[in-house]
């Protein structure tokens, strides 16, 4: 038997094989969104399926967030599996009251008589010079909402596959792709046909400190984690994939290996999803903590446009060497 | 009011865990009463108080560690206890002088509190799991902290037992201190037993197992009064020098099974019949084994022996425990070609080594202490 | 369904007894109210009832309804059980939604009521949904969407009329136009006070309909609807209309005059109605007090069954915040 | 005595001598001074602690035949002088 490396692929393809899979899989599954027929979505991940699929099932919408989220919500309570695409979190503050007082209530508000298996796709995050009103990180707000299930695939094989499992959900999952990732190539192994949307994933090993982050910034973690090891410091990194039911479990049982943690959020510092990551382990690992928890944020402006002062504003593997590094070895 | 302190129990003594208080707020105490107890890396301890008085304050909870020196108990002087009988008229005192007045640099500190010390959480879980305090401890963490690294890393001692990480660390640094700051000389001398085993064995025939002596006992007899009359030998290495025992104190080398080893104090060694030495060697080993050691019994030793018993090697070349000055090591007692008037018999030969701190005393004086040794080992009925 | 309005004696009198059992149930809740049984916000509907009356006619079991929040006239004729109803007002466990909405959320999942929304306007993009799932599962289905006229303002609305005209949905889309979106009167708020010429700027069909006549509503419901069915289009219908008690509960009413409101309760559609019933000779003597009578005993059938409700367990708090499952 | 009343016997006695040993891991033919790690002062006290047992008088040139279980045994299950 002859092995055959694994097929090398990008996080969009990745994407695009998902929601073609999605929809070629089950009749009740389309994609509606901002774009995604004929220009081929904003990111180019629908690209070429409005013509293999057909108009039912890609679907242009005109620029109505809040109307075209809210029909996926009804389309969902009423038997479908809408894949809704907002093209970037940005726009998706048009929706919110879709998504806040529809989506995320509907289910508890009704006593349990309908569900809203939906599935939100969107952009996220910067780094590609848009500026303030197309750069934000949103997902850790959305983490706020009870009823939602919020996720960020960080790797190839997540961008794959936890579609599959969010339209699986009887319940609104909100997936935040990272816009630096859409580029990112890798190994797609085929073995693998599905991953969970539960739980948070150990992406590296270590004991001196653990470095929680999810995302775009997963592989910016991972940089420093390298940067670490070259000095002698152990970094375990955390991906979290999951931010909303938030896999505490995993993060407890790494802090306990490791006493120190370091939370990586390109959110703003101010209320994050790091904030809540480290309320988490507060509450939960107070006494196994050996240093104060640091967190390495986006630093707390409107992502500026031009380069040096954006890439100043967010997270960067140096900055997050060293604040591990401030916690290993604080003297040195 | 005079403060009842940590006792240092030996020079490697950083802390202790009170174990047990013996005493409580009111309790009238006498020198020598057993206050407290407090477990070391050596294992525990009964401290006694060295005046007499009331206690007023009992300032640390059993479970504390609490470093050396640190307050343990606040104390009501005799003079000074209200409810103590009607004291004797005092003798007229004479008027005191008048107090110097303290130089500007001595004036009394702030009266702030000293700041909590930071430690992190981690940290004071584990001082709480270990009976910790941390006051005093030097953090080496984020921010000055406190922090896991240190802390020791396992839970020390039950009380009566030993703990063998803080055991072994205690051996390290001792053995370490001695290796470094110790230049030692050794000396070695094999001496025929056979005359005092054969006494030895008629004198225990007559004896039910309970009465019975070990050789060690006679050994340990015959260097002790040999001991007596080495004074460079059996006291203490001090900062200014040398400083003699008070006594010959003998610090006999108990190992304790699962490792480690600790040598307790037997209090005028020279001074206890035959007998006696056996009982209280047998009352101290068991008491290192169990864990009830004196704080005395460790830090008043003058000088060690360490005898390897009937199994162990022939011979020993022994390590001094600082701040004594020498000790003393016996091997294993083996049959060996002996000559004789002459001939060639077989005699049952005994290792005597002397390992000596040569900054307190020279090789001639060593090799005198274990002649003297020898001559007392051939008149075993006059031991 | 047919578009013809058949009014005989028994339709005539069905749709009184509709109108007359909102009455008596929102006259009741607001007693319960007052006494301190009914708590939150309490929107009633007294005034309005032959705009639900009239449109539920039109609409069959297979089709879906999205109410406002002041919905329980709409909940009503659509023929959730007012004891549900009730005691989902109460916040007990046996009420609609057991407890969790209150009066302002209700939903039936049995007759395809899809509450009970209360943001204005954001109820609307969900009957796109129903109705474009309706489609692509092929059921003949029509999904009806009541609004206020308030919600006109909203962008949602807006975005809702014109994807929903884009993509050929189902939708009756029926604005309860009572004037005021709580205090602001509708010229206040609106450049165009006609609402229904909105729907123009979709290429969308609608009309206008005299919302105090439950007859006038179900004609133009069943044409709406039938046309929304042969052309697979939306239909925007107003029905012009008043609510005759304040906004909610705790509301001086600073903004309109007596006067106005005496001048719209001439029109009240039950006694409108009840006196042309009269006329027409289908209301015969007697028939008013067995009504009268009918609709007290299911009142206070309602009252005793809240009131015999039982409150949900504490620790069932979390459930239903997320689903284990779709229900099917 | 029986091989079991005198093993019970000598566990009850080495269980006060050396709390942390466990007799039942030692073979019978294994010297109990290097199984748990007994000196000579525990073999003295084990010694004693077994004539004070059993009043059975034991010279100490017998000693030697008391540091194994199976010469425990065999021992006391001999007839006494």
């Amino acid at each position: 038997m002859s092995t055959t490396a694994p097929p090398r692929t990008t996080y969009r393809e990745a994407c695009r094989q998902a929601i073609r899979a999605a929809i070629l899989a089950d009749p009740r599954v389309f994609l509606m969104g901002e774009d995604v027929g004929r220009y081929g979505g904003c990111y180019a991940v629908t690209k070429g399926l409005l013509e293999e699929l057909g108009e039912a099932r890609i679907r242009d919408t005109p620029l109505s967030e809040s109307a075209f989220v809210g029909a996926g919500i009804g389309a969902a309570i009423a038997g479908m599996r809408p894949i809704v695409e907002v093209m970037t979190c940005n726009f998706s503050l048009l929706a919110l009251d879709q998504i806040m007082n529809n989506a995320a209530t509907i289910p508890h508000m009704s006593g349990g008589q309908f569900a809203v298996p939906l599935v939100i796709r969107m952009a996220t995050g910067a780094g590609r010079q848009l500026a303030a009103q197309h750069s934000h990180s949103l997902e850790g707000w959305y983490a706020h909402i009870p009823g939602l299930r919020i996720l960020a695939p960080a790797t190839i094989e997540d961008a794959r596959h936890m579609l599959a499992a969010a339209l699986d959900d009887p319940n609104p999952v909100l997936i935040f792709e990272h816009i630096m990732l859409y580029n990112m190539e890798g190994e797609l192994d085929p073995a693998v046909q599905g991953v969970d949307i539960a739980k948070a994933r150990l992406r590296r090993p270590g004991h001196d400190v653990t470095l929680v982050t999810y995302g775009g910034s997963l592989f910016k973690t991972m940089a420093a984690a390298e940067t670490l090891a070259a000095e002698g410091i152990e970094a375990e990194v955390i991906d979290l994939r999951v931010l909303r039911p938030l896999d505490t479990a995993t993060i407890i049982e790494s802090v306990g290996r490791t006493r120190r943690v370091v939370i990586v959020d390109e959110g703003w510092r101010a209320g994050s999803l790091a904030a809540e990551v480290a309320m988490r382990i507060m509450e939960e690992a107070f006494f196994e903590l050996d240093a104060p928890i640091r967190r390495v944020c986006s630093r707390e402006v409107p992502i500026p446009y031009a380069a040096h002062l954006e890439q100043a504003a967010l997270p960067q593997p140096e900055t997050i060497a060293a604040a591990a590094r401030g916690l290993v070895r604080p003297s040195a | 009011m005079n403060d009842f302190r940590m006792p240092s129990l030996g020079a490697d003594m950083e802390a202790g865990t009170l174990v047990e208080w013996k005493v409580a707020p009111g309790d009238r105490v006498r020198r020598g009463d057993i206050v407290a107890v407090v477990e070391t890396q050596k294992g525990a301890i009964e401290i006694e108080i060295f005046e007499d008085g009331v206690v007023r304050e009992l300032a640390v909870a059993p479970g504390s560690l609490v470093p050396v020196g640190a307050l343990l108990a606040r104390l009501e002087g005799q003079a000074e206890a209200t409810d103590a009988a009607p004291a004797p008229a005092p003798a007229p005192a004479p008027t005191p002088p008048p107090a110097p007045a303290p130089p500007a640099s001595m004036a009394p500190a702030s009266l702030e509190p000293p700041a909590r010390p930071r430690v992190t959480p981690a940290a004071r879980r584990r001082a709480a799991e270990l009976g910790l305090t941390l006051e005093g401890l030097h953090g080496t963490g984020v921010a000055g902290a406190i922090c896991l690294a240190d802390l020791p890393q396992a839970r020390p001692l039950r009380a009566g037992g030993f703990e063998p990480l803080g055991m072994r660390r205690a051996i390290a640094a001792a053995m370490g201190r001695s290796k470094r700051e110790i230049p030692h000389y050794y000396l070695g001398q094999s001496v025929d037993l056979s005359p005092t085993l054969d006494w030895l064995e008629r004198l225990n025939a007559g004896r039910g197992p309970s009465q019975r002596l070990l050789p060690a006992v006679l050994m340990l007899r015959a260097a002790a009064l040999a001991v007596a009359g080495s004074p460079e030998l059996n006291g203490f290495w001090k900062e200014e020098g040398f400083r003699p025992g008070e006594g010959v104190h003998v610090g006999w080398a108990v190992a304790l099974r699962g490792g480690g080893l600790v040598a307790p104090a037997i209090h005028h060694a020279d001074r206890l019949p035959l007998d006696a030495l056996m009982a209280a060697m047998r009352d101290l080993v068991t008491r290192a084994r169990s864990g009830g050691l004196r704080g005395s019994e460790l830090t008043d030793a003058t000088i060690t022996i360490t005898s390897l018993g009937d199994r162990g090697a022939e011979s020993v070349l022994p390590i001094i425990h600082p701040p004594q000055v020498a000790i003393l090591g016996f091997g294993r007692v083996a049959e060996r070609p002996w000559v004789v008037d002459g001939a060639v018999v077989p005699r049952r030969i005994v290792q005597i080594t002397l390992a000596g701190d040569h900054r307190a005393s020279d090789g001639h004086r060593g090799g005198l202490l274990l002649a003297r040794i020898e001559a007392l080992l051939q008149k075993p009925e006059a031991l | 369904m047919s578009t013809k309005v058949h009014l005989d004696r028994a339709h005539g009198l069905l749709l009184l007894h509709q109108m007359l059992r909102i009455r008596r149930f929102e006259a009741k809740c607001a007693e319960l109210y007052q006494a301190q049984k009914i708590r939150g916000f309490l929107h009633l509907y007294d005034g309005q009832e032959a705009v639900s009356v009239g449109v539920m006619q039109a609409l069959g079991p297979a089709d879906a309804i999205v109410g406002t929040y002041r919905e329980h006239g709409q909940a009503l004729a659509r023929g959730v059980p007012m004891g549900p109803l009730l005691a989902e007002m109460f916040g007990k466990l046996e009420g609609c939604c057991r407890g969790r909405g209150g009066s302002m959320h209700i939903f039936d999942r049995a007759r395809r009521f899809l509450g009970g929304n209360a943001i204005v306007g954001g109820a609307i993009p969900l009957a796109l949904g129903v109705a474009l799932a309706d489609r692509m599962q092929d059921r003949p289905a029509v999904s009806a969407c009541f609004f206020g006229e308030g919600a006109a303002d909203e962008g949602e609305f807006h975005e809702s009329m014109n994807l929903a005209a884009l993509w050929r949905l189902p939708v009756l889309f029926v604005c309860e136009n009572n004037l005021y979106s709580m205090g602001t009167p509708v010229g206040i708020a609106e450049a165009e006070t006609a609402i229904w010429h909105k729907a123009a700027a979709y290429r969308m069909a609608g009309e206008a309909v005299d919302g105090m006549d439950p007859v006038a509503v179900e004609v133009a419901a069943r044409r709406a609807v039938e046309r929304i069915r042969a052309e697979c289009a939306p239909y925007l219908l107003e029905c012009r209309t008043y609510r005759f008690r304040a906004h909610s509960m705790f509301d001086a009413q600073l903004y309109r005059t007596k006067e106005e409101i005496e001048a719209w309760r001439a029109k009240d559609p039950i006694l409108r109605f009840r006196d042309w019933l009269e006329r027409a000779g289908h209301l015969h003597s007697g028939d008013m007090a067995r009504l009268e009578t009918e609709v007290e005993a299911e009142v206070a059938a309602a009252v005793a069954f809240a009131e015999a409700g039982t409150l949900e367990p504490v620790e069932d708090l979390e459930r239903f915040v997320t689903m284990e499952e779709v229900p099917q | 005595m029986t091989r079991d009343e005198i093993l019970a016997l000598v566990a009850d006695i080495l269980g006060g001598i050396a709390p942390e040993a466990d007799i039942a891991t030692v073979p019978g033919d294994a010297d109990l001074r290097d199984a748990l790690d007994l000196d000579s002062m525990d073999i003295l006290n084990f010694v004693a602690a077994l004539h004070e047992r059993t009043r059975r008088p034991i010279p100490e040139a017998d000693t030697p035949r008391l540091v194994t279980l199976n010469g425990v045994v065999a021992y006391f299950q001999t007839a006494g002088p």
